[in-house]
């Protein structure tokens, strides 16, 4: 018996169960680019993603090929590349549902499942249209103190699946995470945790207090995959940069519907004929 | 000395920085981020800057909630953002133009703005493009709002607004912005013209005063490289450093 | 300038005022035995002592010297080594007030400061004594969810100052706290942080991606003192364990008052003549 | 093949914690420890044994708080809670005898017991003595309460008391325990005079089961060193093993 569950790209993508809500990280904390690649070969549909707390090639990826049913997330964007252009049309022809949120909100929304708590208290945010459209949480006045202190509390938020590109795991299971702790975050908010690594390594994370620092521990994960690269074209910490160059190629191609389809061909993959793909 | 326009944009901001112990600049902000170091290399006491999209600049060690966190503690000073509309009471749209959710144009979210402009206390709005399309009366959506109500928990908010055409303070009692300086080769007149909102105007509405040269020379030899590890085109743009 | 405030241990003890509401970590974090030693030295009084979640010698020192008013824990204890005597004898004459609470409760109520929010809501402990003794907590039914549901907020605590020992720091401030995260918390919820370290070393921290993660940044830092064998009797993780043999004499000579008196002498120490440090 | 009252329990600890994914051990805990380390050692699937006292096989890489979160998200199936007092509604005491906050006697504390308690499905009560001075009717202080009412969030609780001298399951609805079998030297009378809480019976209490002779081999041969190396007093202790 493996210390840990060795699966496919292909079992990561089956794993993955149509509808569901996944989590989604941001493009510094390992985006699973090879995976999401395989959700779009197995042709995933419906998926729910909540960003911690924006995405960028992933998400659009996923819009365009028809994989999304909703996105909530602080910001889709391709970054320094502009705009995120298959969300940008699945937003303006009004295909794609868009929860708005904001940074802090996301996190606390899973911090609050972290904590195994209902709602979790979050300053700021009362006054902004974000709020005002957002049915789901709720402004009280503070227990505490004597004068009125109203306070927005937002929900407990649990993720069905959440999915990210690691540099490694042990042998026993232990994925290195480092400082991106946001990480940890989505993972202790899931119900199904999924992680593609670049190498299983020999030596333990637990080896030296040092690397037991950037340890996520086996017991969080249900599957690990290698795929090497499996985040590019975004970048993997200090492993590789982003491909600029790749990216520029994407942001350039997914302006239409038809571009989005011919650079998805040159993978071998087609988008599903839903309405959300449907947009110019 | 001549200057560039970035560099009087860079100096202005700089000077907005002085006495602040820790000013965190987020992604894809080459002028804030030079504006931050030029200051931390004038301040007579130790200054952080926190440069949050470069590996080795960005001191938080618990992941993205850390600045959240650390905002929301009351350690950082001064933080910028910015605005796809801004408005006269200082409201901020990073979402989209139209009527939310039916939006004729989408832009990338709101980031971390509806916390971060309640929580630090000095927020400068900077936007180069200094228009009716961009200064407008009231904001399509609140990403963050300029002003609230007294009962409403918020340390800071905005403080000035940094444009490539002039300089506003902000007065959060009349939630107004008033006109400090305009740049060369606008005047007040000029400014109002590209202004959608309304603002008031300092007694006396000077020009924006120059870099000195001795400051010039010092951004230009020990903080232009250190921006050229991390802009490299912006650096190569303004200062001519190879990429 | 240097990049950070270099302290004497003398100047860490004076600045940590008397009355403060002070940061205690636990026996696995990095105990400051040195700078607790010079805290007795300067003749520290009123300290309320908050835990994280629990304190061995550190507390049970402090309190025999005369240093504290209050404790707030989960525990204080010897561990292996028993009953905290001075702890002990403190509560039973009535001379010491004891605010029991638990462990996340502890946690939680440095997370609220840490987030910047006035409560936070935690599961459990509704129902027992430790609640029924804080009027300081309060339960509200969740206004999430339909049917009933109590739970638990326990008010934001702000520390006056945290004081703890590290490993080491580097050049530029940056304390290596590993994956004692709790450590950042007692940080993040503290007006001032006063840290000893058992070094000063060149390479920074944020070299390397791993070394990052085992970071407390320094703008969070107030001041540093370098003091070898700081946690000495107790241990410093993976760099020395506790001195078994010398807290099991602690343990002995403090079971009276005066075989604590006469411990404390060793060092050069007397406690001071209060309430609190003359049961027997 | 005999055993030492120690591998009893060890043994009937092991019982109990067979189908679990994840089992915690605190401090100060040899007995569970070794229960742990022996069922996952007979276990046909995955199971993670975290040891909360030691740094390598304690997998939490946040800090203490990890462990209050995993719990909480239902990541834990089992974990150990002891007290100086357990009465006959499975309340535990770990703060002190008398009127509270006017102890005669103090203890330690009640730790993290009053989230764990409701937290973690099945929680084992493990205490050695067996006495009318530790199996009380009513504690004097509630760290954590045996159960709660049906409005209150509890995913789990006292499943079992183990003592030195008997085994308990807890009928949580009924708010007591029953014994269910008694170990060698004891009777069900023996255990009730010894009991200051009044419990059901199974229908049958027989003696709780001596460890078969292959698996006592196991136990003293592949984790008996284990424990030495967490615990070498109590291995010195039992197996005679140097410290």
């Amino acid at each position: 018996m493996d210390a840990f569950e060795r699966l496919t790209l292909e079992e990561i993508a089956e794993a993955v169960p149509d509808g569901a809500l996944l989590g989604v990280p941001a493009d510094y904390s390992g985006v699973p680019m090879a995976a999401t690649r395989a959700l779009i070969a197995r042709g995933a549909r419906d998926l729910r993603l909540y960003c911690l707390p924006y995405t960028t090639l992933q998400g659009d990826m996923l819009i365009g090929a028809g994989c999304v049913a909703s996105v909530e997330a602080a910001a889709v964007t391709l970054g320094e590349h502009g705009l995120a252009p298959r969300f940008t049309a699945g937003v303006e022809s009004g295909a794609l549902e868009m929860r708005d949120s904001t940074c802090p909100a996301l996190h606390a929304q899973l911090q609050a499942t972290e904590k195994g708590v209902p709602f979790m208290p979050q300053r700021g945010i009362i006054g902004s249209d974000i709020a005002a459209h957002r049915p789901d949480w709720q402004v009280i006045d503070s227990p505490f103190g004597n004068a009125p202190d109203p306070v927005l509390l937002v929900p407990a938020v649990k993720l069905d699946v959440t999915l990210f590109h690691a540099p490694y795991a042990d042998r026993d299971g232990n994925v290195f995470i480092g400082r991106r702790r946001e990480l940890a975050t989505l993972v202790h908010a899931a119900s199904k945790v999924l992680v593609t690594v670049e190498k299983i390594v020999d030596e333990s994370l637990y080896a030296t207090e040092a690397s037991a620092a950037c340890a996520l521990p086996a017991f969080y994960v249900d599957g690990i995959a290698v795929a090497e690269d499996g985040a590019w074209p975004c970048g993997l910490t200090d492993l590789y940069p982003p491909d600029a160059e790749a990216i520029r190629a994407y942001a350039a191609a997914a302006k239409t519907q038809a571009g989005f389809k011919a650079y998805l061909a040159e993978f071998g993959l087609a988008p599903r004929p839903t309405p959300a793909s449907q947009t110019a | 000395m001549n200057h560039t326009p970035e560099e009087l944009l860079i100096v202005t901001l700089a000077d907005m920085l002085h006495g602040d112990r820790h000013v965190a600049v987020g992604a894809a902000s080459p002028i804030p981020c030079a504006a931050a170091l030029l200051a931390k290399s004038e301040s007579p006491r130790r200054m952080h800057v926190s440069i949050l999209h470069s590996l080795s600049h960005n001191p938080f060690a618990e992941g993205a909630r850390e600045l959240f966190d650390a905002a929301a503690q009351g350690r950082i000073d001064t933080f910028f953002l910015g605005g796809v509309q801004i408005d006269g009471s200082a409201n901020i749209n990073l979402v989209g133009l139209g009527d939310y959710p039916n939006l004729r144009k989408r832009f990338p979210g709101s980031f971390g703005s509806a916390l971060m402009y309640f929580a630090v206390p000095r927020v400068i709005l900077f936007r180069e493009e200094h228009s009716k399309r961009t200064l407008v009366e009231r904001v399509d959506f609140i990403s963050a709002p300029g002003t609230s109500p007294p009962e409403v928990w918020r340390r800071g908010g905005p403080k000035a607004l940094l444009t490539g055409r002039a300089v506003f303070s902000f007065d959060a009692e009349r939630a107004r912005f008033r006109l400090e300086s305009v740049h060369g080769g606008d005047t007040p007149e000029t400014v109002a013209e590209a202004t959608g909102f309304a603002f008031d105007q300092a007694a006396e509405v000077g020009e924006t005063p120059a870099p000195a040269a001795e400051r010039l020379k010092r951004l230009r030899r020990d903080i232009a490289p250190r921006i050229a590890e991390f802009y490299p085109q912006f650096a190569a743009r303004v200062w001519g450093l190879a990429a």
